[in-house]
């Protein structure tokens, strides 16, 4: 099969299932939060409201699609794409399961520097729409996500260096076949607990998830760089913030829980791979339920604290995260190899 | 994000490139410079209209806020957009009549402002008040102060952030609407107080309704401490912030937990004691530093002095008339009117005319669960009052808001108007 | 509206696709977080646990009003708010629908007087009227299955 | 003065005192009325702040007589947290002279009570920083409290009338 083709479907297979997951991953959030607060959730749509994405996709593609007077057109409208692309693209590099085919840009060596490039790319879109709309929530929130994703960016790269350091490998592929000695005891998490707890705080504050959800904060600036978006742009931020949070779910799931790994991945034939994407489904929706439960429980971080917390704490504690660990794998201790 | 063109100059000073227009206020100028700093008269700083419509000014509170960065130079608070003319409603109304209209002035106490009115006119037309029904205006009080308060934590915890408290609290407050309704009839605008008494006795399933909010209560106070109290962000995001001092607090006019969050002692309840207040035992939860932490503190405290007033008022219930028998205030029983010509005659006076009260005024303050609220009532002698005036505690605790929230974030706004617990009907009336 | 002018008379597909996008549009209607007094109390009570207005998909409370389909006036509107209310029915995006809740917003309610406008259908076309001072969440839901009926039967080409 | 000052309240020292600045003094309910002469209100609070420890001013408002001459009577309500009694003070105003001096130097929860006021009675406050309209929208005619304003703006639609009433209503356009 000619490359080009085999790229362009694999794309297709895969933008399809991001949109799938994203659409479920909004149901997913709003049916577990809803237990969470002693509610049930939505559940009118469809059987037990399994199609209400689909009324809330479709509802919003019909929407009338407003442009304000004063904004600043072409901006406008391409923020919302800013926003959604590395989303999207993030996928190109992570490594569903065991097995070339269920790799998009196969084994591409210096896939956790692509991962961090894109990831801080999709920031613009915010910081774009805050500008473009002329709405001074808006920029206010703008402004934010600009602060909020250099604070945040430095500790988040800096964790991943760790795992890199451990695996030596910037491959994900390679990472996560360093994390699979066969038992459990392999994944990062263990062997990098420092690492993994900087990564889930610098996760959430790229995603602007609660508590770090300063960006669009709702009971401050009303709806953040979002204020004046509304009926298909409007959809377009949201599928770019939960296919962010599946993204982001699945390098957790790479880098520090082993990825596809798991009982039974080496088996011949297709059960091998059909096991590993499994395995790799799982920990992302247990990364996903683990986000939503945040979002339930916390406090809002205030603007100033959240800062200082990036640079003061996190920072620090990332690089001698790093220069404990490459002590630890000069000195040659056990499990630090 | 620029700053607004100006839409007409200032003639004397050039340089001021924002207008008094631009604030949409109903403002001149002049009135605008000594309002703000004068770096936003240059476009230095940026003015934010927050509200009428925003999700944490609890209602329709407006705040044009002059900010630099995030930082809030000044703060000044807009109100009127809920303005009902409750004032003039109840002037042309009998004084029994105007007892609905007390309901919606803070309607997240009706049985508060029920009692604080129906007591001004009690003693303005000096009438008693039997003592079951005195007791059962306490509990009922008390569930309403618990009841302001879970809409308030709710609310408050939700501008910070913390979204689940939110349906918690609405989850316990189903249980206390259950009791108005059983015994109004009407989960919240209950006008059940009448003028000498209550509308009629609780039914007998009161007790037990009440005792059992008493039993789930504490187990749930538990869960919203667990929650909030010791959690490190909630802390970070209210010690220290919005701190107001003593001397400002009662120079501002400040009242209930927003004044006692800075430590000062006074609650009506304990001051002039009313509906026998002063037979039970409770204390006054005081703060220290006035600051948002504080003022939570004080009113969580608060839910466990009001399960101990309810408790003591439950065990104590005596029984007998829920109403006076001063048949010129209070309608006679159904039942009498059959046979009896002269109720009828009274009946028949009280809805058609009202009673009439001497010519005179008062002035009677309850606590309410937002601090002193007060009725103003003149009379001239005849069946409506001449003026009915609410001392509504939100208007003075707002108008604290300035002072509080200069210096801090655009989020400290959020919980320092939260903290300060204002209901907008009862601000604009 | 977008979508009808383009599609025009086309018989059977604007048939389905109206039956289509009326669901999805009954289904997905997603209230603006608009409370003016005593009744944003109920409605909020509507939308906790008890009631829970999230069954119907409506959780998503959009504090702008470009992200909304629904405004529930709940309480008086006073003289003073009533532009703004406009202004933000006006900054709603098309298809849009108002609820008004209470007897305050639908006639004046008890406030007869000075500072209340007598009827929020003077400022903004309602589609649904709740009665009650204030309305049960109940009622309050009575009226958003009416107004998903509602929906439900509304022809496309009818939003030009 | 009919009947001597209840003790437990503001004593007869305050009288003496404040001299010709009180011109009567009422006692209804246990609750003491000062009527304070309007040329002196501002030193009379003063010395009831700082001298007898009234320190807040729970209220303020006015009332309007409107038959009566002089037409309005503004009211304070002042609080001695450390003495906890209360005192009314009361001052008159004529129909034609609808001002007086401002209590916000003395008490600064006097601003939006005064504002108020002003909006609602059009008293004008001399001196007061910051005096507009508060309740009403800005392009408001008239004070709605005072008594010439009605209470009612809209006629109340019965079967009878109701055609009539309906066909007067403003609509809201799409």
């Amino acid at each position: 099969m000619a490359p080009i083709l085999e790229f362009t479907l694999k794309s297709v297979v895969l933008i399809l299932i991001a949109l799938t997951g994203f659409a479920y991953t909004t149901l997913l959030e709003r049916k577990f939060i809803g237990r969470l607060q002693a509610r049930v959730g939505p559940n009118r749509a469809g059987p037990q409201g399994l199609l209400q994405p689909v009324a809330d996709g479709l509802k919003l593609i019909v929407k009338e699609s407003i442009t304000p007077a004063q904004a600043d057109k072409l901006i406008y409208f391409l923020a919302p794409a800013l926003a959604v692309v590395p989303a999207l693209i993030v996928f190109a590099v992570i490594p569903f399961g065991k097995g070339p085919w269920l790799n998009l840009a196969g084994d591409i060596n210096i896939g956790v520097l692509y991962v961090l490039a894109v990831l801080s790319v999709g920031v613009y879109g915010s910081v774009l729409a805050g500008w473009a709309s002329n709405n001074k929530y808006a920029s206010l929130g703008g402004l934010r996500a600009t602060a909020q994703m250099i604070s945040y960016e430095l500790a988040l790269g800096l964790s991943i260096v760790a795992v890199v350091l451990m695996s030596s490998n910037a491959s994900l592929n390679g990472i996560v076949d360093y994390q699979q000695p066969g038992n459990i005891l392999g994944w990062l998490i263990f062997r990098q607990p420092v690492a993994a707890v900087i990564f889930v705080i610098t996760a959430l504050a790229e995603l602007a998830r609660a508590p770090f959800d300063l960006v669009e904060a709702e009971q401050e600036l009303t709806a953040g760089f979002l204020t004046e978006y509304g009926g298909m742009k409007f959809a377009l931020f949201y599928m770019s913030e939960y296919v962010k949070m599946i993204a982001m779910s699945a390098l957790f799931a790479t880098f520090f829980l082993g990825g596809w790994s798991g009982p039974g991945v080496n088996e011949p034939g297709v059960v091998g791979p059909v096991l590993s994407v499994v395995y790799f489904a799982i920990k992302v929706f247990l990364c996903l339920l683990g986000i939503v439960w945040v979002r339930a429980t916390l406090p809002r971080f205030r603007y100033d604290k959240l800062m200082s917390f990036g640079w003061k704490a996190l920072l620090p504690i990332s690089l001698a995260n790093i220069v404990v660990t490459a002590l630890l794998i000069v000195l040659g201790v056990p499990g630090y190899k | 994000m620029s700053v607004a063109e100006p839409r007409f100059h200032i003639e004397e000073s050039p340089k001021n490139v924002v207008s008094a227009a631009d604030t949409q206020l109903d403002i001149t100028f002049d009135q605008l410079k000594k309002l703000v700093t004068p770096r936003a008269l240059t476009g230095d700083t940026m003015l934010l209209n927050m509200g009428p419509q925003h999700p944490s000014t609890h209602g329709v509170l407006r705040l044009l806020l002059e900010l630099d960065g995030e930082t809030v130079l000044s703060c000044i608070p807009d109100i009127g957009f809920l303005h009902t003319g409750i004032e003039k409603t109840a002037e042309s109304k009998t004084y029994t009549k105007a007892i609905v209209v007390t309901d919606r002035i803070d309607y997240l106490a009706p049985m508060i402002c029920n009692l604080a009115y129906v007591g001004a006119v009690e003693k303005l037309v000096g009438v008693d008040v039997p003592l079951r029904a005195q007791y059962i205006r306490v509990i009922l009080s008390e569930l309403t102060r618990m009841n302001s308060h879970l809409v308030w934590l709710g609310t408050h915890a939700l501008d910070i952030g913390a979204m689940s408290m939110f349906l918690y609290t609405f989850r316990e407050r189903e249980l206390l609407l259950d009791i108005f309704e059983l015994v109004s009839g009407t989960r919240m605008m209950s006008s059940y107080f009448r003028v000498g008494g209550l509308w009629r006795d609780a039914p007998d399933s009161f007790a037990d309704a009440v005792r059992r909010v008493l039993k789930v209560f504490p187990a749930r106070l538990l869960e919203y401490e667990n929650l909030l109290k010791e959690n490190p962000l909630w802390r970070e995001r209210t010690i220290g912030i919005g701190v107001i001092s003593k001397e400002d607090a009662v120079a501002y006019g400040m009242t209930g937990p927003s004044l006692r969050g800075s430590g000062v002692n006074y609650d009506v309840r304990k001051a002039a004691p009313y509906s026998s207040y002063d037979h039970f035992d409770f204390s006054v939860p005081l703060g220290a530093h006035g600051d948002v932490y504080d003022r939570y503190r004080c009113r969580m405290e608060e839910f466990y002095q009001s399960l101990k007033i309810i408790e003591q008022a439950l065990d104590k219930l005596p029984p007998g008339p829920v109403i006076t028998d001063d048949r010129k205030i209070a309608p006679p029983p159904k039942h009498e009117i059959a046979y009896s010509m002269e109720s009828l005659i009274h009946h028949f006076k009280l809805w058609t005319e009202g009673f009439r009260a001497p010519e005179g005024e008062v002035y009677h303050a309850v606590e309410s669960g937002k601090g002193e609220f007060g009725v103003y009532i003149s009379s001239d002698g005849g069946p409506r009052p001449r003026r009915v005036h609410f001392r509504a505690p939100s208007l003075c605790n707002l108008q604290a808001l300035p002072q509080m929230s200069k210096g801090y974030l655009i989020a400290d706004i959020v919980g320092i108007v939260g903290s300060v617990d204002i209901v907008l009907g009862e601000v604009d009336r | 509206m977008g979508l009808e002018q383009k599609l025009g008379n086309m018989g059977v597909v604007t048939m389905s696709a109206e039956k289509a996008i009326n669901w999805a549009r009954s289904n997905a209607i997603w209230p603006m977080l608009f409370g003016l007094a005593c009744c944003a109390i109920e409605m909020m009570s509507t939308q906790a646990s008890n009631y829970d207005m999230s069954r119907f998909g409506m959780e998503l409370m959009r504090a702008s009003p470009r992200q909304s389909d629904l405004m529930i006036v709940a309480g008086r509107v006073s003289r003073k708010m009533a532009p703004v209310l406009r202004n933000l029915y006006d900054q709603m995006p098309e298809p849009k629908w108002v609820i008004s809740m209470g007897d305050c917003a639908s006639c004046g309610g008890v406030f007869n007087n000075y500072a209340v406008v007598q009827g929020v259908d003077e400022i903004v076309p309602v589609d649904v009227y709740v009665a009650g001072c204030p309305p049960r969440p109940e009622a309050l839901i009575d009226g958003i299955l009416k107004l998903q009926d509602k929906i439900k039967k509304e022809p496309l080409a009818k939003w030009q | 003065m009919e009947q001597p000052l209840p003790s437990t309240n503001i004593g007869a020292s305050v009288l003496a005192a404040l001299g010709e600045s009180v011109s009567d003094t009422r006692v209804f309910r246990d609750e003491v009325t000062l009527f304070v002469v309007k040329e002196h209100v501002s030193e009379v609070l003063q010395y009831l702040r700082d001298v007898e420890k009234f320190d807040m001013l729970t209220d303020e408002t006015c009332v309007d007589y409107l038959p009566r001459e002089p037409r309005f009577g503004i009211i304070y309500q002042l609080y001695s947290m450390p003495r906890n009694i209360r005192v009314r003070v009361k001052v008159m105003l004529s129909e034609n002279d609808r001002s007086i001096q401002s209590a916000y130097p003395v008490y600064r929860s006097a601003n939006w009570l005064e504002r108020e006021i002003y909006d609602l009675f059009g008293i004008m406050f001399v001196g007061h920083p910051d005096l507009r309209r508060i309740m009403m929208p800005p392009g408001w005619e008239g004070h709605p409290l005072l008594k010439e304003h009605p209470v009612k703006v809209e006629e109340v639609a019965f079967s009878f009338n109701r055609e009539r009433v309906m066909a007067d209503k403003p609509r809201a356009q799409e």
